[in-house]
């Protein structure tokens, strides 16, 4: 494998900045972005993001591939929990189990937006339904995480529990809400939208981008030390169910027939975890699970080894298959 | 000045629409709350980052009369339990206005 | 009426973001734009639309009919809280009243902005003058409002009210002071400044005004549940009297002989109410006055209603009258 | 340490200058200013959006010997009667530092 | 319910970190923060610009039993008098869930 | 000294939003910029001012000249202390000395900012380094203060003092680390770097500056009032200390050889005050002294004065003996 593509994939801004922020809490700085600071940030990335994904489709409608594309990805969001609650449980109390399944069969909209990033740079396209792939794989796994744990934990009669307010946050909690949101908004309004939005939603969000990836360098940092209680097998977990969920992801595309730039994605969005839209609902939904394995997991190896070494790996094999 | 009781709940942030839900259901006269807290608890360390949203608290005052303490100690209770947190409960002064 | 003025209207991202928080609302997402932020775009959008003013005043002098315009600016400030007042005097309490009154006869800094993204999207110029007409408009209101209440009021020996105080309350506060303040820079600039503060100050603002308008849903939709306890007057209040205002702005236009840009930012400020300066300075000046009547009429029905029939309504009828 | 009065008080935002400069005019040693949170009470939900500044309250507390709670309680209690708000006066201890 | 001591500190932000540090050094099994407040006292008007970062407060709230109150307080002592601040003590009743 | 060259830089969109301030602040509008976005507005000028920095120093190595110029500059970072601590000492009690020592020999980032916008607007051009030269101005006189204090200081046997942690706060504080580390960032990344977050650190940049000013102005304005208490020694020692040391940096710069914008730049690092990572510092390591003494002499007196009437003056100056 090339190193230069490493090397290449490091020299982004964002990606520096994120190191940055790593090195703020090693050294003991006091750096901080306050509150509400990040939320902001994320808040514009995800309108961004799914704003320019809409316009994107507003350009040609779904073909055939496009909807295979679709259909894998929600398959990958139901069997990735599926199988790593098994794996999981064997190890850990059946909360936590669920819990972290949850958290790998959905994805990190930033991992997939640092991706966007290294391919602009490279010069590959990709398409707009990607967008769309990554909404509809942020809540399947929610779901399955927790009927996974209703039918294996035994006192699952808990009164306060309501299937009703877990779809909801499920389907519509604020992040997927926006995402979809700015997906149709960009849709509806198509090219004339993006010329009144640009500056903002595009020229700026390098820039934006860098500070929310330094932030996410200062907290994953933090989290770091909480894994060390997590132990080594939890460590192996979020490195490797990454890797195999890329697996799959750059066979299902090359299946489907998807160009590189498309499949990167796709492969991308399978090897993420979600550490947004997942912590939240599993908090409500499974309070008995520890947010402090299952948040530094995604947060502090999964997503900092998918942006350094992931993204140029997996394109590394595509440009293998591809050929 | 007449005496009332002070209840204040600390518990995880999320938590906080359905707490407040009860408090109106069993009829308390008001609250107030302090949306972002931090803390330490049996639960570890809840410093508040933003990215995650699990991790910060919500501080909530009640002043209520000494009969109506039971009922929302009851009503908090449960999410306590499952969700973490405080709750405490002292004496004070309500200045009549 | 052509329905695709409408339509055209509603196809501007910032309009949809507004419906976008309205649906959030009604679908309880849990999407929220935390605070200070929300503050923060409207502290921009009053200093980049006060700015972006002054540098085209700066561009011309004040003519004959720009003075006109200002001094019917003034009159329906000062005309339409007498008025409503009188009208709604008869169906409430004296505080509601007059507080209701100084809602109608201030304006909506954000209406403005909508109108004048629909003028953009459509080529139609505006001067920048207007923006001067506004600032004058958002305070009269106040004292009238205030004024009326005390002179019908019985108990209106209250010894905490300070006339000073109100005074600085309406012409000072934050708000009115940052759009004159901003116009003045801008003024004063010119273009000099214009091009040292256009990125920012332009180019990202319908991004920024997305942001905005998606919070505005959001508390739209919150408060229309006061509404329901409001009953049917007041929201028939709410639709009718920015109706009445603006066809009343529109035939002062007209005998003016303002262009079309022009007059229909006027007329938008006769429609419009305020959310901002005005609750702010009825709260301290008439706590009587209960906020969730004159808030959610203002926010919740008259400022929807303006942006999304008013604004192609208002331009149809001038169409037609120019012609 | 030594006993002392703790006041609390929680009223609208927009009345916070006012407050505070009673409370300096009648020659309260300290106080500590909590000057975003929200609330329900008699005047409804206060939910504290920013867009009007309205529903905004403040939270303020007042460490004071007995003798001085009587002041701060009348000079607070015009602006509760006018805009709403609590009052509450608890003992403590204070620690000599 | 049992009876426990809440304990009120209001100091310098700049000295929260060690003050948490100390805090869990001497092994209270609780607190919560409240991270920007803003106050008055003897060390003149606090009121917590941004830019300098140096006239914030900070209150933290630590409920514990009666025998840990000593301990606490030595802990916060010599921070409040180098940097200022409160501290307050006062009883309440802890509701076990 | 010619007027226009004073005008000139007073028409500067953010130098006019900064008396904005201060006049609400005077006329008693409630204007304000809420917490945190000061906080964000701060993080945001660093970054971009350290980015820039970078890149262009990473268009050409160091030479010797630049060497000397940093070599000058932790010169004048150590020695101003130490002078002014000697002045001071005669006057006031120890702790106020070391602190306003420090305030005087460390930088204000803002300053510099706002001089590099006064270069660009003439179209002079300086150097990349010069930023470096403001990273390493930061923390030194934080030590010497400290170090002056605690040798003169009798009791300074107190136990809850650590060099080490005063290190940390010196070299590592948020703000000295974020400009350092961006610095690094645009070093690495260069010219591909730059393309990339140009639109948000270099576009936007005048209208955040612009209101970062803003609020100093209402900052410094509300600090005007300690200033009172602190008398007229200090006044004038906030005025005469800065041009003292313009007037040593110009000197500097002569010898050296710098390009006039250079030497502008180094005399601005050498006049402008610290009100950020100063008083943080001094607060910690020396909280006997008194801030509202050092903060409103750097902030509501030095800082205005630097970029009202000091940018010109000390142009003015270099331009007479350049020529
Ligand atoms: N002893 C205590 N004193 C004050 N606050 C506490 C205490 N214990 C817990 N808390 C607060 O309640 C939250 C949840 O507590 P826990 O459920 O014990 O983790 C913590 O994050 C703290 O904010
Ligand atoms: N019983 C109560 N307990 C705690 N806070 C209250 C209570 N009643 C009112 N408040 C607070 O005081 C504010 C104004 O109260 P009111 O004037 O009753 O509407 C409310 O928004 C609450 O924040
Ligand atoms: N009497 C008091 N009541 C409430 N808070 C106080 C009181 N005195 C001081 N404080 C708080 O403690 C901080 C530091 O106090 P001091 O060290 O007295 O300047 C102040 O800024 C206030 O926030
Ligand atoms: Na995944
Ligand atoms: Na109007
Ligand atoms: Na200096």
């Amino acid at each position: 494998m090339d190193a230069s593509l490493i090397v290449f994939n490091l020299l982004n801004p964002p990606v520096l900045f994120f190191f940055l922020g790593l090195l703020a809490v090693t050294l003991k700085s006091d750096l901080e972005i306050p509150s509400p600071l990040p939320k902001f940030f994320s808040l514009y990335l995800l309108m961004a993001i799914g704003f320019r994904g809409g316009v994107e489709l507003s350009h040609g409608g779904l073909n055939r591939r496009m909807a295979l594309l679709l259909l894998a990805a929600v398959l990958m969001a139901l069997l990735v929990p599926l199988y790593s609650f098994f794996v999981l449980k064997r190890r850990m109390p059946l909360p936590d189990a669920a819990a972290i399944a949850a958290t790998y069969g959905s994805v990190s909209a930033v991992t997939f937006i640092t991706a966007t990033s290294f391919l602009q740079r490279l010069g590959i396209e990709y398409g707009g339904h990607l967008v769309a792939a990554m909404a509809l794989m942020e809540s399947p796994a929610i779901i399955v995480g927790v009927l996974l744990f209703r039918w294996f934990a035994k006192d699952n009669g808990n009164g306060d529990f309501s299937w009703r307010e877990l779809f909801r946050d499920a389907f519509l909690n604020g992040s997927v809400f926006l995402i979809m949101g700015s997906f149709a908004i960009g849709a509806l309004t198509g090219d004339t939208g993006w010329k009144a939005m640009r500056p903002f939603a595009d020229d700026i969000f390098k820039g934006i981008l860098a500070f929310f990836l330094l932030d996410m360098g200062l907290v994953a940092a933090r989290r770091l030390g909480d894994l060390r209680r997590a132990g080594g097998f939890l460590t192996a977990f979020a490195l490797l169910v990454p890797i195999t969920n890329a697996l799959i992801g750059i066979l299902l595309s090359y299946l489907i027939g998807l160009p590189k730039g498309d499949a990167l994605m796709l492969t991308v969005l399978c090897a993420s975890a979600s550490y947004i839209a997942v912590p939240a609902a599993m908090r409500l939904a499974i309070p008995e699970a520890n947010p402090s394995l299952y948040v530094p997991m995604a947060l502090a190896i999964t997503f900092p080894f998918n942006i350094i070494a992931g993204l140029p790996f997996y394109l590394y094999l595509i440009n293998i298959l591809w050929s | 000045m007449k005496p009332i009781k002070k209840i204040e709940i600390i518990t995880d942030s999320l938590e906080l629409p359905k707490l407040l839900a009860r408090l109106e259901t069993i009829g308390v006269a008001g609250y107030t709350v302090i949306r972002e807290v931090t803390g330490m608890g049996e639960r570890g360390l809840r410093a508040g980052d933003e990215l995650t949203g699990v991790f910060k608290n919500s501080y909530i005052i009640v002043a209520c009369p000494e009969e109506e303490v039971s009922g929302v100690v009851e009503a908090v209770r449960p999410i306590l339990k499952r969700f973490g947190g405080v709750c405490l409960v002292s004496d004070a002064q309500w200045v009549i206005h």
